[in-house]
């Protein structure tokens, strides 16, 4: 049974990249036989994602669905045991995986009309989609750099040929930075590989060996920033947040969907993989810094977003804030902190996901982005209009919906440990009301600018990709013991995590 | 039943989920679901209250509850408990939640939207009834949440106007301010007990597990929350503007229910505020000033609603006033009485809105019983028992609390009869204005009519209310229909009280009542203005102050213009020049730079590379050769 | 002794003859100065009693380099003098002082290094048979690579030295 | 018997001026001559290190004559290239070829 699990997850790797393989041999002229293929291998990998889920059992071990194959093998510096395919997931991959499944299904949806070279979109939206997988599943140090690049170089293509404003800038820039950034991680790892001395890249023994001291605590505090911040780029952490507004700017919906939703909780993923749980002497050293960059980051973004002009940057600046949550919640290490991060992980993740599509829906009739252009558009755009306030309500964090799931858990976790920045915390969430419904005030609600009155309301691609959406984040917000269950065990054995 | 009292909250949330996917094609959009609904749940509240009147005191509160997540040991039960407190909200939920369904199915006739409107008023009655049942402060703030989110879905239901989403916002984001020191209160208390039920707080605190000042700033934190739902001083501002949502909105959720939440909360947790260092004081002097102050403005409004809706501040202030001397009892009964009496004039506002077709400036009606009489007759009632007039509802309410604040001292009591004063004045100027005397504009007069029965039943009924609400004070009213006792001896911190009444109080209060009414008539009656305008010319300068609300809004405004918005427009200049521009684009035009000097040594030319390896290759063999020796 | 003179003789010479090749202002002379600077070469060779690479040496480089040089220079018409133009480029006192540098390092180190014993400077016993059994059997991979780098190399030659229509 | 740093000595002159003639001559033929002194110079260095410290084997003498081959190549090549570039840019001088710049 473990076994054949251990092929599911190959799968979840493999299948994207199958079909990009495929994609590749047929004609680019098939843009429906494209579309249908990519729709039928989302659909495929949403149904894998919530398999991987639910098959993970709560009480079990805290890695599943374990497969290991041997790779190389004493091959000079890379040592005795070298490096091995190693996949499984523990309760916080699990989770990230349904993301990556709802997300990348929904994404598939809304490229659905992208007429332009649509064949070379997804064949990099696959590769993309595979990479963030093999990063989740990744159980050893070399494959996880390797998906995690994976995930990451697809982007600057992806931007740069079907972006939209300044898209060579926002490409180059989000690629330079988050390339930077993995120039720390790809150090760290060597580092940690040579000082280990075990001749393996295989993270749970790296993990043990992070915990009995095989790695002093010198050492785990020097190395710990490079992960930190090289993971950090990634996930948003200020002040090299600057990626994220101008990157999800120029992306195209689809690709800012992906990219908030799932690439931004790989670096916030690599933190906890790398950083915690192979350096916890250096995580525990370094956290208060992780928790007051947090804050500034949770409440710049939202204050940032106060006076926006723009969807996008609106959206890109709350994202900023939103991971500032997560790294607070990291920063605690504290039990219920770190679940709260995770769980808002996955809330930023389908809530900015759902944000991106609307505004592309809107923005591709509409071609403006400035709230000031607009104006009572409930009127003629209903659905969108509730889907959108939908995810606003979830960005202000009110209960019912995941955002207050996730934030809850983290206040409670930095209340905990560091009051004063929980409290603070807190505050961004009130200041997030008021960017919020400032928009939805400008945006969506007073008289109709005539201008819009004949703007089309969701179609139906877009209203599947959003129910999707808008069901994920009602089932963390309601019920959430299914989340929290899971990681549970996970994150109680994480090293360093009090309860 | 009343274990299970949690179905109370669920018919409504059940009924809004069916009416907002499918109320929109239901035959008559569904009005008749939402009735329907309200009139199950008023009749599931008596059932519950039958079972929890046989059970009897030994098992209150009644407790009921699930496991709902754990982390470690970070356990989540969720849950519901029924106790005295919870049932009088119960029963004024669900009185008020039912008439105002009824007056809406008039009210709301031909209004864009109906069906959203009755859907969403059903989501505000379930989390209303979820927020009083809950025995725990997680689940208090996620119905406390809801509720605020359904109040920001009514004031802005008619979206189209300008006003009315700027008066949503204004309304969700200055409760949201209390609520974010609401959830730090919780989250404090998580911290200090481990728990996030009520009781089990309760007892801790009882027991001296957290340090005073801690527990008194956490209770400071607590009662920001309250302050806000309840619009006290300073949060008052939102209360006012969220009259632009329909009418019976304002009945139910901005006079009789969600404002109450704050009180709610305070009494709910009035043990630990009694524990918690001067607390309580701050809780008193919130309310006075509240009173006070919302009081003096109501005097000189002249929409009937920016009227009701600043008389409703005002009476908040009396509730917390009462809370702050310490008497739960007198708070509650305030609030219970208030609900209805309160409930009564907006319904009867709304009434003369739809009668004169859609007109609520004082400046253009008056003479109005004419037309509608029923409307008019309950409206007076409302009003006297506003004002205090023995022996209605409102009378022998504020006399407990008038009475619970003579032990306390002085001062406050004086300007509590202040404030009750006032109450009477601007009750007896608003029926005068409105009702009596002759019509100020002949052409709206002549459109005038009395309101159909969906709308003037209600107010019969709460009228009705009005009158004999205040009898539950008295223990033999009480006893007959099988309670413990009148009020006092069912909801009590510490020792019931059994009512007497105290003569020279009444004295007193109908003095004030008196003073205040007379004071009103003898401006107003007849239709002249003349009196007051004397006055006003007497000091315009204070008449200005007062006019424009002490200037609150305008001093939030520039707050939030400049220093808000200044800081925001400050960081994002920060974060496009300094952080995107020098920081991350400067360093790319560093490396560019650099490039661009350092590429002129590529100059193409063999030789010159040729030079480089030899000077290379003679340096190395130097240096090897100096490290080597 | 008397080799010893000898070999004084043929050290001088070549350092003459190569100075010439890097300093003569005619490439003619230069190519000429180089067959002598080879030969002199090879003439150590035979100091050291290797005939075998002594031959080689005159042969191919003697002959085939020395002959192939003389056609490119008569291919590229620069044996035809007289363009006053100058021989050196600006960064020949450069180097020359980097050549100057490196000489005396090179020098430097061959004199002061202390060199394991001297076991006479001949080689009597490698014989060419030896040679062969060498290349053949240890160095055989080189060999063959060498060989093909070779064949590589013409091919490249007469691929980038070809006449093409559109020239 | 001449001792071996004579042989080192004379062969480090060499190079030095092969150094030299690559260094400074412009003409792209005499920069290839000054190439094969040097490349003359390193195998003379091998034979010699060959015969005074290891004179049972033939290993610097079959280094000897990979240079030699080597050196055929590489000479071939770069005629053919000096070739082209004199047909393509009317010059031989190397120094003149400087396209492959920024």
């Amino acid at each position: 049974m473990e076994e054949a699990q251990g092929y599911v997850l190959l799968t979840g790797l493999g299948l994207p990249l199958l079909a990009a393989l495929i994609l590749l041999l047929l004609p680019s002229s098939q843009k429906m036989a494209v579309r249908y293929l990519s729709a039928v291998i989302g659909a495929i990998l949403l149904g894998l994602s919530i398999y991987v889920f639910l098959a993970y059992q709560a009480s079990g071990n805290v890695i599943q669905m374990e497969l290991q194959w041997p790779w190389i093998e004493h091959v000079g510096f890379l040592g005795e045991n070298g490096i091995s395919l190693h996949l499984g997931v523990d309760g916080i991959s699990a989770l990230l995986t349904l993301l990556t499944g709802i997300v990348a299904f929904a994404g598939t949806l809304i490229a659905w009309k992208l007429e332009y070279r649509t064949k070379d979109f997804f064949i990099l939206f696959w590769v993309l989609i595979s990479g963030v997988y093999g990063t989740f599943f990744a159980l050893d140090l070399f494959f996880f750099f390797f998906f995690y690049e994976l995930a990451v170089v697809p982007l600057y293509l992806l931007i740069g040929i079907w972006g939209s404003t300044r898209k060579e800038y926002g490409a180059m820039k989000l690629t330079l930075m988050l390339v930077g950034g993995s120039v720390g991680i790809w150090i760290g790892i060597f580092a940690v590989v040579h000082e280990a001395g075990l001749g393996t890249f295989d993270l749970p023994t790296l993990w043990e060996a992070g915990r009995n001291g095989a790695l002093s605590p010198e050492f785990q505090k020097i190395i710990f920033p490079f992960f930190a911040i090289g993971c950090g780029v990634l996930a948003g952490l200020w002040p090299l947040h600057t990626w994220s507004p101008d990157g999800h700017m120029s992306a195209p919906t689809s690709v800012s969907m992906v990219h908030a939703g799932v690439l931004m909780k790989l670096g916030a993923f690599g933190i906890i993989r790398l950083g915690i749980q192979i350096l916890p002497e250096g995580a525990e050293f370094w956290m208060p810094a992780l928790v007051v960059l947090g804050t500034i980051g949770a409440l710049y973004g939202a204050i940032a977003a106060l006076t926006q002009r723009d969807f996008k940057l609106i959206s890109g600046y709350s994202s900023v804030s939103h991971m500032g949550y997560v790294l607070i919640g990291l920063g605690t290490l504290h039990a219920v902190g770190v679940t709260g991060a995770t769980l808002q992980m996955f809330s930023h993740g389908v809530m900015t996901a759902l944000v991106f599509l609307l505004i592309g829906a809107l923005y591709d009739q509409a071609h403006t982005r400035d709230l000031s252009d607009y104006g009572g558009i409930a009127k003629v755009m209903p659905l969108w209009v509730i889907a959108y306030v939908m995810a606003g309500l979830a960005n202000v964090g009110l209960p019912g919906l995941s955002g207050f799931t996730a934030e809850f858990h983290i206040f409670v976790g930095a209340f905990h440990t560091y009051p004063v920045f929980g409290g603070l915390a807190i505050l961004a969430a009130a200041i997030a009301a008021a960017y919020m419904l400032r928009m939805f005030g400008v945006v969506f609600f007073g008289p109709l600018n005539p201008r819009w009155s004949d703007l089309k309301d969701l179609s139906p691609m877009e209203t599947i990709s959003a129910v999707l959406l808008i069901l994920s984040m009602l089932a963390m917000g309601l019920w959430w013991s299914p989340f929290t269950d899971r990681l549970e065990n996970t994150i109680l054995n994480l090293p360093g995590v009090t309860s | 039943m009343a274990e299970h009292a949690w179905i109370l909250a669920a018919v409504p949330g059940l009924a809004f989920i069916v009416m907002a996917a499918t109320g929109r094609r239901l035959p008559r959009q569904g009005d008749w679901m939402a009735v329907l609904c309200a009139t199950a749940i008023f009749a599931l509240f008596f059932a519950v209250l039958a079972n929890f009147l046989n059970l009897g005191e030994g098992a209150w509160p009644i407790l009921n509850s699930i496991e709902w997540t754990a982390i470690g040991n970070f356990e989540l039960r969720m849950g519901i408990a029924v106790d005295q407190i919870t049932i009088v909200m119960l029963g004024v939920i669900t009185t008020v939640a039912l008439m105002v369904n009824i007056f809406s199915v008039g009210y709301m006739k031909g209004e864009p939207r109906y069906w959203w409107y009755f859907a969403v008023l059903q989501l505000f009655v379930a989390s209303m009834l979820m927020l009083v049942l809950a025995d725990n402060l997680l689940l208090l703030y996620v119905a406390w949440e809801l509720v605020g989110l359904s109040s920001f879905l009514l004031i802005g239901h008619y979206w189209e106007k300008r006003s009315a989403v700027e008066a949503a916002k204004k309304a969700f984001i200055t409760t949201r301010v209390g609520d974010v020191g609401l959830l730090i209160g919780i989250i404090l208390f998580w911290d200090a007990t481990g728990t996030f039920n009520i009781l089990e707080i309760i007892h801790h605190v009882e027991e001296g597990t957290i340090g005073d000042t801690r527990l008194f700033i956490t209770m400071m934190f607590i009662l920001l929350g309250a302050m806000g739902k309840s619009a006290q001083l300073p949060f008052h501002v939102w209360l006012p503007d969220a009259m632009e949502g329909p009418t019976p909105v304002s009945a139910l959720i901005h006079a009789a229910t969600m404002v109450v939440a704050g009180v709610y909360l305070v009494a709910r947790m009035l043990p630990v505020f009694e524990l918690a260092g001067d607390a309580l004081t701050v809780v008193m002097v919130v309310g006075l000033l509240t009173a006070l102050f919302s009081g003096v403005i109501a005097c000189v409004q002249t929409d009937i609603k920016k009227v009701l809706a600043y008389s409703t501040v005002s009476q908040l202030g009396f509730m917390f006033v009462a809370l702050g001397a310490g008497y739960a009892s007198a708070g509650m009964f305030h609030l219970f009485t208030h609900a209805f009496f309160k409930a009564l004039l907006f319904l009867g506002a709304g009434s003369v809105i739809i009668g004169t077709h859609h007109h609520q400036e004082m400046a253009q009606l008056g003479g109005l019983w004419r037309k509608m009489p029923i409307t008019a007759a309950t409206f007076l009632i409302g009003s006297l028992a506003l004002a205090g007039l023995f022996p209605l509802a409102g009378f022998w309410s504020k006399d407990e609390i008038l009475h619970a604040v003579e032990g306390v001292g002085m001062w406050p009591f004086f300007f509590l009869a202040i404030a009750a004063i006032m109450t009477a004045f601007y009750s007896a100027r608003l029926f005068i204005r409105t009702f009596l005397g002759k019509p100020q504009d002949p052409e709206i007069a002549s459109h005038t009519k009395e309101t159909g029965l969906t709308m003037t039943l209600p107010l019969v009924f709460l009228a009705l209310m009005s009158i004999v609400a205040g009898f539950f004070i008295f223990h033999d009213f009480g006893s007959a229909l099988g309670f413990p006792g009148g009020f006092g001896e069912f909801v009590f911190l510490h020792h019931a009280h059994v009512f007497h009444v105290d003569w020279s109080l009444v004295a007193l209060s109908t003095v004030l009542f008196v003073l205040g009414t007379f004071g009103g008539a003898w401006l107003y009656l007849g239709g002249r203005l003349d009196r007051s305008t004397v006055l006003v010319e007497w000091q315009p300068k204070v008449y200005d102050l007062v006019k424009n609300k002490f200037y609150f809004d305008e001093l939030y405004q520039f707050f939030i213009d400049r220093v808000v918005l200044g800081f925001s427009y400050l960081v994002s200049w920060f974060d496009r020049f300094a952080v995107n521009d020098t920081g991350v684009d400067g360093s790319a035009t560093m490396t560019n730079y650099t490039g661009f000097l350092l590429k002129h040594l590529q100059s193409g030319r063999v030789p010159n590379y040729a030079m480089a390896i030899a000077v290379g290759v003679v340096a190395l063999t130097l240096i090897s050769l100096a490290v080597g020796s | 002794m008397t080799t010893e003179v000898l070999w004084w003789m043929f050290a001088i010479a070549i350092v003459a003859v190569s100075a010439g090749v890097v300093f003569s202002r005619t490439v003619i002379h230069s190519a000429i100065f180089l067959i002598l600077s080879l030969a002199g070469v090879g003439a150590m060779y035979l100091f050291l009693t290797v005939s075998f690479i002594a031959l080689v040496q005159f042969l191919i480089y003697g002959g085939a380099v020395t002959v192939l040089i003389l056609l490119a220079l008569m291919l590229t018409r620069m044996g035809v003098a007289g363009k006053p133009e100058p021989t050196t480029g600006v960064q020949a006192p450069f180097g020359a002082l980097v050549a100057l540098g490196l000489m005396f390092t090179l020098i430097g180190v061959a004199v002061s290094t202390a060199w394991p014993g001297d076991l006479g400077g001949s080689l009597p016993g490698v014989t060419i048979e030896t040679i062969g059994n060498e290349m053949f059997n240890n160095y055989g991979a080189p060999f063959i690579i060498t060989a093909a780098l070779l064949l590589v190399a013409f091919i490249g030659a007469i691929v980038i030295a070809r006449q093409e229509d559109g020239d | 018997m001449v001792p071996m740093e004579n042989y080192l000595v004379l062969s480090g002159i060499l190079f030095s001026l092969g150094v030299y003639g690559v260094l400074a001559r412009r003409n792209a033929v005499l920069v290839l001559m000054s190439v094969e002194l040097m490349l003359n110079a390193v195998s003379l260095n091998f034979v010699a290190f060959a015969a005074y410290l290891d004179p049972d084997k033939a290993t610097g003498i079959i280094f000897a004559v990979f240079v030699i081959a080597v050196a055929a190549a590489e000479v071939g090549l770069a005629l053919a290239i000096v070739i082209r570039l004199f047909r393509n840019r009317s010059t031989a001088n190397v120094d003149e070829a400087a396209t492959m710049r920024w």
